[in-house]
């Protein structure tokens, strides 16, 4: 982890999975791969590397594998929106909250600790559950509407995380003498803000904005596993959940969907872990 | 009324900047406040090089900022060409700075690592919007040239290449950009190894003549002081010891003061003798300074006068002010 | 001073309670539905009525909130309801919260055990085989999720060893072993994640503080490597630790949702978890309410922890 | 004549991601006994490795050394750690530049002195808290007992500098490494320290190593000198005979370049063109060749060996001053 040098195996090896599950998470429904809905009657609890099944096939008769591709789609997708989004205000909120200081950088960092304060979990199933109800509660909630609502409650656990390291980023650059050299050039705040801080923060973010996609995964698979999580249990989470409940007798169902999450958070957290070693040293030289 | 008096002013057409009875305080937890700067007034005449000579924590970068509205003063009056910076409207102020510039301690940490050296030195330009791209281009090359750097070599490189006599080269070439009247250099060459020093030193007082700068230049070091400058004003806990032309003052100090930071500086020849015994003890905290003369608990030639009254300047030579109730002269 | 600075210091905490609490009894008023709907499903109009009174909720958000914070500041949390009937929250509470208490201790023990003891240890050896094996293993755990490896354990040791139960708690009163042989899973599963976590931060503190000045001033001295090691250099690295630690505290006791649902340990994540799933709105109110008072409450504690490990901060913060 | 430490041919290069640093080369200098000897030098000189590297303070995988340190008739070089551990604190001790960092922080003054007493000298408690407030006064710290309840950031620059002081003399050692020991502090305060240690010196009959950047340091405080430039010892003599006579123009630069309370003001200073010597590449010539005024082609060409000129005056250089060569300016 802390060699000098830049890339090493584990980060090719990262960096290759990431892009290989991206890679399966958008061209998935083109490869000649099975609906993961498909139900194989005949295979039912076929074990792994079965012909035709190479990771199996669960208790209710779904192939492992196109599972498992299914659910990079699923999962990579609301990580990488929530965590984009997320980032995106908590970034701006903290930023400016703190360059100009006062009243406004008190009310955003209360802010921020008011839904820190709240653990990340109960958090995400509230708003989950407040804003998934629907006038006539025995109607059942529209699929979209489900996702959308999961994606905005990981968004609110997502701002004030990045939005804190943002603005403690930016408290230090804020302080650096060359922001005061462009005030007293003249600049204004927001193109100080824009030019100066923002390239300096970034970084950072980006490499912090990797663990968070980590946080929402499990965050995601957390949510699946209490029944609330994408619709229909077809991210690596739902699968999880499903193969929960037969894990003495299929436990394939179960480590699949476990390994395919474990490497994909191993490969965020590991990527921004080198950005941050990069910066880090870079930091160092200044 | 209490003060640190209005004797030095020089009432004459050629002052371009003018501070009058400027306090800066800082609020510190619990309810405390810093003095850090409390009623100065001080004023720098065209083409002058002004010196604010003091140790740590006497106030004179934060009274170097306050020229610049950088915090703006909690009271006083900063009038430079004859407009009072502190009433201006947000916007004027802004381009009202673009006449007074600074030059900072810290090469490295006032240059943004993330920008090439001709965004640096560009970037007021482009603030202002002054001239076509290629314009801008040709002032970039022209400023690098003046301070002694090469454009093609360095115009593409990032500050951190650099050491950091080459940083303040920079710095410098980027307050010229604007052309300013006055150019502040608040501690330009402490964090400098000696024998860059004397270069940095050397190119202020070259770029001075060239652009007609007015200087205030802010330093600890006594003997830098004497070099660039044509005027000098010592500070002490937020005010104004001595104020006079620095052949006076380093030939014949009145305040107390100023003559015993005269005699600390090591001198390198090792036959120098020093002639009085070194100053006991350190400044006391600018959140509750002492009565009256606020240097009296470190004073040799202390009386009661001292706690009861405060100093007010007083000419006691030919261009030479000092706060003292016992001036050595 | 330190007096001004305390007091500072709750009103902004208690800021932040009345914040999340306030907050939640907006989203009360959020939903479409009238709650009283939700609560009584098979309710006749009046029996609704009943309860919309009762609870508060014709007084308008604040008429309500304020209502709400008179009872929950008595004690009286409110009442779960289903079907038939009604239990209070403070009831279940009294059999939910020593389960999560003793998770969260038992959890905070283990993983700062173990964190101190290999950060220190890897520290010291920066660079050698021991600190990147330890790094490297960590790494992996810190991002497997805490659920999986429960549910792992559960396959392994609970299933197919059968060496430990997978389900239920037992209490101290149900013999000792008892008690811990149901606490051993969960624990382990909270605590590889965090063991991982301080790790890394104490790790990096003491690298950081293992380079400055004043350890090789220590070193002049002629003192020991051990006594360098947890004299001087353990106790500044260690505030990021504890600090961490603490806020931990409130996340452990009722957000350790999944966990506590796979062993059936049912403490007050659980509690949580059935108040949002079952639509008990004002359970859950009042519970997140309880959370984040101990997030405040150990927030403060912490604090002043921090205070007594590093007294630089002591003055520090109050020239903030 | 008794030397009290001796260095021979010490190299040290550190391991970095750039290649190796090499931060000291081929370094041989004696201390006597009784003596203040001056290692002066700027940024990346070597001084301050050197020193570290001489009491076995640098340790870690990326340090490299090479070359014999005697102490007091123990080979260093050949010890374990521990034995070397027991030189510390009773043989050797230092002091650092900066004592807000070389302070540990969440330990009270009282402990830090008393820490030694109690583990190097093996005193009891309380004979060990008698001995620190003797050595507080002996600081001269006013009010000692008060002192020992007090965390270094309670105290100002000067008080924590004469605690560190404390903390190094407390086992009374034979040779005292002082790095850079007033650069952190006030002029008034930088005197008040170098006395003390002068003071403190004859006293406790204390060999000194004063490591620092300023030649007006060490021209009041030091019996000899050694220049360290590039990593090398390039001048080296008695203090008196290096100011009467210099030999290295790098010293005679570095002296003119340093501008001092005495010169006329309004003067330009004398410069030395170009930068410091990039660590990582070493010349073939003469390390001071590239800015050197009298720089001619054997010194390019040739590395300069290290040559006595009688009165232990050592230079290294092919056409030393004061020697009637004909040289091109």
């Amino acid at each position: 982890m802390s060699t000098n040098k830049t890339y090493t195996v584990p980060t090719y090896a990262a960096f290759g999975w990431l892009t290989f599950s991206t890679f399966l998470a958008v061209f998935g429904p083109l490869l000649p791969v099975e609906s993961f809905r498909t139900i194989h009657g005949d295979f039912l609890d076929a074990k792994p590397f079965t012909a035709g099944h190479w990771f199996g096939v669960d208790s209710n008769g779904y192939d492992i594998f196109s599972g498992i591709i299914n659910g990079a789609r699923l999962s990579l997708f609301v990580a990488f929106i929530t965590v984009g989004i997320g980032g995106f205000i908590g970034s701006l909120l903290g930023i400016t909250a703190a360059y100009y200081r006062g009243r406004y950088d008190s009310i955003v960092n209360t802010a921020f600790n008011v839904v820190l304060a709240v653990p990340n979990l109960v958090l995400a199933l509230a708003l989950v559950a407040v804003l998934a109800t629907n006038v006539d509660i025995n109607e059942a909630v529209p699929t979209w509407r489900r996702l959308a609502t999961l994606m905005i409650s990981l968004t609110v656990v997502i701002i004030p995380i990045l939005g804190r390291i943002a603005r403690a980023s930016a408290l230090t650059w804020s302080g650096r003498e060359f922001v005061v050299a462009a005030r007293s050039m003249g600049m204004r705040d927001r193109h100080i803000i824009w030019r100066h801080i923002v390239p300096n923060v970034l970084p950072v973010l980006i490499a912090v904005g990797f663990l968070a996609v980590g946080v929402v995964i499990i965050a995601e698979a957390s949510l699946s596993l209490l029944g609330v999580g994408i619709p229909d249990g077809a991210s690596w989470g739902g699968m999880i959940a499903r193969g929960r409940n037969d894990l003495e007798y299929n436990p394939h169902a179960l480590y699949f969907p476990i390994i395919a999450l474990a490497l994909t958070v191993i490969s965020t957290n590991h990527l921004g872990d080198v950005l941050r070693g990069r910066l880090d040293r870079r930091e160092a030289r200044l | 009324m209490a003060g640190s008096g209005y004797a030095h002013l020089r009432d004459s057409d050629d002052v371009v900047l003018a501070l009058r009875d400027i306090v800066v305080e800082f609020r510190v937890g619990g309810g405390r406040v810093v003095n850090a700067v409390s009623r100065i007034s001080i004023d720098v005449r065209r083409g002058e090089t002004l010196a604010i000579v003091g140790e740590s924590g006497c106030g004179k970068t934060t009274l170097g900022k306050a020229i610049l509205q950088l915090p703006a003063p909690n009271t006083g009056q900063v009038m430079f060409e004859g407009t009072d910076l502190t009433k201006l409207p947000k916007e004027q102020l802004r381009s009202a700075r673009t006449a007074i510039q600074m030059v900072f301690q810290d090469p490295i940490s006032s240059l943004d690592p993330r920008m090439t050296v001709g965004e640096i030195v560009g970037e007021p330009l482009w603030i202002w919007g002054r001239g076509s791209e290629a314009d801008r281009e040709a002032k970039v090359r022209e400023l690098l040239n003046n301070v002694g750097l090469d454009p093609e070599l360095v115009l593409h490189r990032r500050s951190y290449e650099f050491s950091g006599g080459q940083c303040q080269r920079i710095s410098i070439a980027r307050s010229l950009a604007l052309e300013p009247r006055m150019l502040i250099c608040d501690e330009p060459v402490s964090a400098l190894d000696v024998s860059i020093q004397a270069q940095i030193l050397n190119l202020l007082q070259d770029m001075k003549d060239r652009y007609g700068l007015t200087m205030v230049f802010i330093s600890h070091d006594l003997a830098v002081v004497k070099a660039v400058s044509n005027r000098i004003m010592v500070m002490y806990l937020g005010k104004i010891c001595e104020v006079g032309s620095p052949d006076a003052i380093y030939s014949k100090p009145a305040h107390h003061y100023t003559s015993a930071l005269l005699d600390s500086v090591p001198v390198p020849d090792p036959a120098y003798q020093r002639n009085n015994v070194a100053l006991q003890g350190e400044p006391p905290s600018p959140v509750a300074p002492p009565t009256g003369c606020r240097f009296r608990t470190r004073c040799p030639a202390a009386s009661p006068l001292c706690a009861a009254e405060e100093p007010l300047l007083r000419e006691v030579a030919p261009d030479q002010f000092v706060a003292c109730h016992h001036p050595r002269l | 001073m330190r007096a001004t600075y305390f007091l500072q210091r709750l009103s902004q905490l208690l800021i932040v309670i009345f914040c999340v609490t306030f907050g939640c009894s907006l989203l009360l008023q959020l939903i479409p539905v009238s709650p009283a709907e939700i609560l009584l499903p098979v309710g006749s109009p009046e029996e609704r009525a009943l309860l919309t009174k009762e609870i508060g909720l014709d007084r308008g958000p604040i008429g309500y909130y304020v209502k709400w914070l008179s009872e929950f500041v008595r004690g009286d949390f409110g009442d779960i309801y289903y079907s038939g009937g009604r239990e209070a929250v403070s009831s279940r509470l009294v059999v939910a919260f020593p389960r999560s208490l003793w998770l969260m201790l038992y959890t905070q023990i283990v993983a700062l055990a173990a964190a101190i003891a290999l950060g220190v240890w890897s520290a010291y050896r920066v660079g050698r085989r021991a600190d990147k094996v330890i790094s490297n293993v960590l790494f992996v755990f810190s991002s497997i999720p805490g659920f999986a490896i429960a549910l792992v354990l559960v396959l392994i040791i609970g299933v197919r060893l059968q060496w430990l139960p997978t389900l239920d708690y037992q209490p101290y009163s149900a013999g000792v072993w008892e008690h811990f042989k149901h606490m051993i899973m969960p624990v382990l599963s909270l605590s590889v994640g965090l063991i991982a976590s301080y790790t890394r931060l104490l790790r990096a503190d003491m690298i950081a503080t293992l380079r400055e000045d004043y350890i090789t001033m220590a070193a002049s001295k002629g003192l020991s490597d051990r006594r360098i090691l947890w004299r001087h250099a353990f106790r500044p690295s260690s505030v990021t630790l504890f600090t961490s630690a603490a806020l931990n505290m409130g996340g452990l006791i009722g957000g350790a949702i999944v966990i506590e649902t796979i062993f059936a340990t049912y403490g007050v994540g659980f509690e949580v978890f059935a108040a949002i799933s079952g639509r008990q709105y004002i359970a859950l109110q009042s519970l997140v309410g309880l959370i984040s008072i101990f997030y405040v409450v150990f927030n403060v504690i912490v604090d002043f922890a921090v205070g007594f490990v590093d007294p630089r901060t002591r003055d520090r913060r109050v020239n903030k | 004549m008794n030397t009290i430490l001796s260095i021979a041919a010490m190299n040290i290069k550190f391991v970095t991601p750039r290649g190796l640093l090499e931060a000291v080369h081929e370094v041989s200098l004696d201390i006597p006994v009784g003596s203040s000897v001056g290692i002066v030098g700027e940024s990346g000189s070597g001084k301050t490795v050197l020193s570290r590297a001489a009491m076995g303070l640098l340790s870690g995988s990326t340090v490299r050394r090479e070359g014999k340190v005697v102490f007091d008739g123990k080979e260093l070089t050949t010890m374990t750690r521990e034995q070397v551990r027991n030189e510390f604190g009773t043989g050797m001790a230092m002091i650092f530049q900066d004592p807000m960092t070389a302070l540990n922080p969440v330990r009270r003054v009282g402990t830090q002195i008393a820490e030694s007493l109690r583990i190097r000298l093996g005193m009891s408690k309380k004979a060990a808290v008698v001995r620190t407030i003797e050595l507080l006064s002996l600081v001269q710290i006013p009010d000692p007992q008060a002192m020992l309840r007090k965390f270094p950031y309670q105290l100002s620059g000067g008080m924590r500098q004469r605690v560190m002081i404390a903390i190094a003399i407390s086992c009374s050692p034979k040779l005292l490494f002082a790095d850079e020991p007033t650069t952190a502090l006030d002029v008034t305060v930088q005197s008040q320290i170098l006395q003390l240690l002068s003071d403190l010196r004859r006293e406790l009959k204390m060999s000194m190593v004063l490591v620092t950047h300023d030649l007006g340091v060490v021209a009041g405080n030091t019996d000899y000198v050694a220049v360290m430039y590039a990593g090398e010892i390039v001048e080296q003599a008695p203090t008196s005979e290096l100011f009467a006579n210099m030999k290295m123009p790098y010293t005679e630069a570095l002296l003119k370049s340093i501008p001092t309370i005495h010169m006329q003001s309004g003067k330009r200073l004398a410069v030395i063109e170009g930068r410091l010597p990039d660590p990582t590449s070493r010349l073939q010539g003469c390390s001071f060749a590239p800015r050197c005024p009298y720089v001619q082609p054997k010194c390019t060409a040739e590395h300069p060996p290290l040559v006595n000129a009688g009165n232990d005056h050592l230079y290294r250089c092919w056409f030393p001053l004061g020697q009637t060569i004909a040289r091109k300016q």
